[in-house]
């Protein structure tokens, strides 16, 4: 008996938990070339901002242990071009579409949203409130629970299919913003966006990105996303998408074990673009041998002691 | 485009090529055969001491044995730990990836540019270009470095009968002074006579003077460009560059082969 | 010529800026059958509290990328017995002596400092309030200005040499926590303790710790810990002791070139208990090649872009 | 207490046990000679995909030659990095580690008590002890596993002139049964006629029905213990257990060689 590997996401089937996270898997073309994305629960495009951008100068990645930096700096073709040119190809996947949305303001969240909307082929949205790019006074916006709750509500008026709110780890309690979210009227949660993070060149003295910091990501942050999965979950009885260092079959189980209904791949793709689909069919001999159904059954079954 | 594998392949030999330089062969790659010159492939390491794949020029490969070679230098931890692989390792590889050169028209006079670690490609493609009936005469290979030490695999170029040209910052080995000083004195001593076309590959220095040579002589040509690149496939971003006409290109994927004239350098 | 290797910390001159982390080091007695501890620039005990502890259950530690996670549960004698069997050790070694003071109450770091302020041996303590261990209504001391700046302040009333407080990195603003720490009276900060995370095997669907979560710590954190050296540097003028994942003189001059005027060792002692000493060899030929006659001469140093 | 030395190693030979043990022996080690039977060295491997040290008991030194022995099982990634080793591999060796094994009286009869992979530090005590003249017929050697296949080593157990006793839960080697079985029938049916001492190294299980049997019937000896070990020379305290007196005692350093008796099993 082949176990059930669909998942639910605010009343949004996935054919599996597993999907590619933003700015991981760009809008999908490439990933196309190597696999059909039908074997993907989702594709979550890069951030998607009004205006298109270019992102930071290069250097623009570092690697690190078992991670990387990133500060690409939403770098994206801008919404005009996103419906134009990247929605077509999408509106043929057979899979799920999220489009992640970035803003400097709240009004740029909701005016790009409010376009997706019109766009049928967009099945839910992630709002970007955790990218490390994303200021107002220096400070992000999911790292404040008012300036949370009033992005998600302005979203939340112009966006009538589900809104997932991604939330940032760099913060005193992720269950505290998760909560602003879900106030806002999110209808589930990413966690966790990248932490924040830097790295020097001891021969130059410059840091290593032009931006000088950026998003660690990788297998070394995943005990933190794991956590963070976890205290996300004890709070709220929304579904959340688990996120940060997942590249094996046993790091998704791990965080379907915390509280994660589905489950993004970002920097392993950078690894190995198979990841998702490779995944997807090792957890599936996982659940067979250890007799369980469906793969929904594992959510939130961690024993604690 | 090509649909790139992502396998196991392992070491079959590592040639020691001196200064740095190491030859590494690699079997069992079932695309070795769609690997043409300006191709790379992206390496991982069996350890994730070296988390990122390495991007690695195609030098050579033995279609029919599904072999490829690539030609390193050793520069940093993962080209380290690429020089240290033994025979029988396993080794994954994602590859062919990129846009390859664009071959030149069979009568043309053809100016290679060649500094240190860009080295493998030009040879590929003038090994290629021999082999399909290409006059070598017509390949002037100009291939500079700091000093001797630098110019590798020297019999193998000679072997294919094209005219060598090395230059050494050095004075060491062939004539002195920068590579792209030596194409320069090479293309006003034939202005006029011949319409050549450029392939470049080499530090970033080089392919700056190259892409200037090029457009201050109307010579056209191809440059096979670097970046750090974390994915390789085009899906992170990281590899960018400000294209002339605006706008980026991700030299993974919309290159690491540009027109001259096409990036700013 | 010999580079100077000597720092100040707070008016405290240590004859290289490497020390060993609180927790990392016992009391100093194993190290010193490897090394003599005038090695070191400093050893920082691990943390005391007023009762001996037992600390949690095993498993206490497990294996992550590139880090580990633990929740020894500050597993220590006791005060009193710190007092009269560890200190007489510590005061014939010729190496500067910081006690690390942990409590789940101010008054119980209160009362650890007063008795420590009687023991001349003791040059510093180091006021762990980012233990996620110590709990007041399950919030880290140092996961709140208010917090932070009393429990400092009840502290600096008792203790008269240096002290420092070691910050937490699971904050929103890391700089807004040394303000508080500053303002109650901090001579320097220690950046980082580890950040909160987790790990669940897949077979048993159990926590891989009996406390269900721990701290984060190695190389895969290090470039979290540089981020929140340099956001402190940047805010305060104290004095910083750089702490998370180094194990090379490369990640030491990291950390000073981004502000720390000092640094810890810690989980990379469990991999190689000379890594401090090799360290101060290594960095010393650095600072040679780069003609660089003081290695205080790095402190602050990143060209930022 | 010996200061231990941590200092890179390369492995001379890898032997397949077969059923996933192997037997490896590393050279260059400085302190090979002050390996005594119940010692530990902690293990680095050259990729930090294993991140921390592995715990491996000594199986046997050489100690002209500053080579040790260790047998392993394969049961997880460091296990089977380790197998995977080669020749001339380097490999990061701290140690030796630990409070070895207190050697018994020479008249003494001894029953050593082996389970799975905690056979090797016996091994080396049966050797040891032969080797000082302990008379061998004096040692009960009692070594259980699953089936045949977890008793290894079988030959050099029995060229040393002890009574060896295979005890297998399937029955497919020796007698039929749990190990401390067998032992617990030796011990009743030799009931005032010996005074002998115990050794034990094998599973939490086995040590616990090891250390009952010992108080029951008033047989002292040790046991070596296992625990998750960060750091392996006290520092961590990640490795304790809890002692019958109260409190706790680090497995790495106040071990792993414990009394009968003494820890809460
Ligand atoms: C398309 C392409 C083809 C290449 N072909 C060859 C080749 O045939 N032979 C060869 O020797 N080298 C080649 N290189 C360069 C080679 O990939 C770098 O030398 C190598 O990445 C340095 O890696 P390292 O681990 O030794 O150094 P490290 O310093 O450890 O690298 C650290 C990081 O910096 C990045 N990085 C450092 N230098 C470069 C660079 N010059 N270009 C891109 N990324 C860099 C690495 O990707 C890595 O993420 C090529 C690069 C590209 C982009
Ligand atoms: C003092 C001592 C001596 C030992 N001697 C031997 C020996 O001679 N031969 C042999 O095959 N094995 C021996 N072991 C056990 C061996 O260290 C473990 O089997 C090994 O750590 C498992 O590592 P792994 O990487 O293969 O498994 P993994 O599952 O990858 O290990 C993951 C983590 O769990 C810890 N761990 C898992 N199982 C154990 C265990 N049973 N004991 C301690 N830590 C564990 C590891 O240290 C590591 O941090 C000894 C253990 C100790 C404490
Ligand atoms: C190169 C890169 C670019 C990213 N761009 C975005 C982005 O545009 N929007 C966003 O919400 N997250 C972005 N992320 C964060 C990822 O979606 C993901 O949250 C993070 O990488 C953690 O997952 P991982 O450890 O699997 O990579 C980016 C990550 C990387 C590595
Ligand atoms: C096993 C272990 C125990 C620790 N115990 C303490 C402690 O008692 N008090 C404290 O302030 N920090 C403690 N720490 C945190 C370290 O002092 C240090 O801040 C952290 O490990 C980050 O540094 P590292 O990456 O070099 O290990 C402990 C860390 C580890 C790994
Ligand atoms: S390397 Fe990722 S887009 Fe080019
Ligand atoms: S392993 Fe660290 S104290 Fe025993």
């Amino acid at each position: 008996m082949t176990p059930d590997m669909k998942v639910t996401i605010a009343g949004v089937e996935l054919a599996n938990p597993l999907m590619t996270a933003s700015g991981c898997c760009g809008y999908g073309e490439e990933l196309a070339n190597l696999y059909p994305l039908s074997k993907l629960g989702a594709l979550v495009t890069k951030s998607i901002t009004l205006k298109p951008r270019l992102g930071h100068p290069v250097p623009r990645t570092a690697e690190t242990a078992s991670g990387m930096l990133n500060a690409i700096g939403l770098a994206n073709v801008g919404i005009d071009d996103f419906i134009r040119e990247k929605i077509p190809f999408l509106a043929k996947q057979k899979t799920v579409v999220i489009v992640n949305v970035a803003g400097s303001a709240i009004d740029e969240y909701v005016e790009v949203s409010a376009r997706l909307n019109d766009q049928p082929a967009v099945d839910m949205i992630e709002l970007n409130i955790s990218c490390p790019n994303v200021n107002e006074g220096g400070m992000e916006f999911g790292a404040n629970s008012r300036l949370t709750e009033q992005s998600v509500a302005a979203v939340r008026k112009v966006f009538s299919r589900p809104i997932i709110a991604k939330l940032s780890p760099n913060v005193t309690s992720i269950a505290d913003i998760a909560d602003a979210a879900a106030q806002g009227g999110a209808d589930a949660f990413s966690v966790i966006n990248s932490l924040v993070g830097t790295s020097v060149d001891v021969d130059s003295w410059r840091p290593r990105l032009t931006n000088n910091k950026g998003g660690l990501t990788g297998p070394a942050i995943k005990p933190v996303a794991l956590a963070m999965v976890n205290a996300v979950y004890e709070r709220s009885r929304l579904p959340i998408v688990g996120i940060g260092g997942i590249a094996t079959w046993s790091d998704a189980v791990e965080f379907m074990l915390c509280g994660a209904t589905a489950m993004q791949v970002g920097t392993a793709l950078f690894i190995d673009p198979f990841t998702p689909v490779k995944i997807v069919n090792e957890m599936k001999t996982y659940l067979k041998k250890k007799k369980i159904s469906a793969a929904r059954d594992l959510v939130g079954k961690v024993r604690k002691y | 485009m090509i649909k790139p594998a992502c396998e196991d392949a392992y070491l079959i030999q590592s040639k020691d090529l001196r200064n740095s330089y190491y030859s590494l062969t690699f079997g069992s790659f079932s695309k070795a055969g769609q690997c043409r010159p300006g191709h790379f492939v992206h390496v991982q390491l069996p350890c994730s001491d070296v988390f990122l794949r390495r991007p690695m020029s195609v030098a050579s490969v033995s279609r029919g044995k599904k072999e490829i070679e690539i030609i390193l230098k050793v520069l940093g931890r993962g080209t380290r730990m690429m020089s240290d692989l033994k025979k029988g390792d396993r080794i994954n590889i994602l590859g062919p990836l990129g846009v390859p050169f664009r071959l030149p028209r069979r009568s043309q006079t053809v100016i290679m540019v060649a500094g240190g670690v860009g080295f493998p490609p030009l040879l590929y493609l003038a090994t290629e270009m021999v082999a399909k009936g290409h006059d070598p005469v017509l390949i002037e290979f100009f291939y500079g470095g700091r000093s001797a030490g630098d110019i590798v695999e020297k019999p193998r170029i000679k072997k294919l009968g094209l005219k060598f040209h090395p230059v050494t910052e050095d004075g060491s080995l062939g004539s002195l002074g920068l590579v792209t000083q030596a194409v320069e004195e090479y293309i006003t001593s034939r202005k006029g006579t011949v319409k050549p076309v450029m392939y470049g590959c080499g530090p970033e220095g080089m392919l700056k003077a190259t892409d200037e040579l090029g457009r201050k002589y109307g010579v056209g040509g191809q440059l096979s460009l670097e970046a750090p690149m974390p994915c390789g496939i085009g899906i992170c971003l990281g590899c960018v560059v400000n294209l002339r006409q605006g706008g980026h290109a991700r030299v993974c994927c919309d290159g690491p082969v540009f027109d001259i004239g096409e990036v700013i350098l």
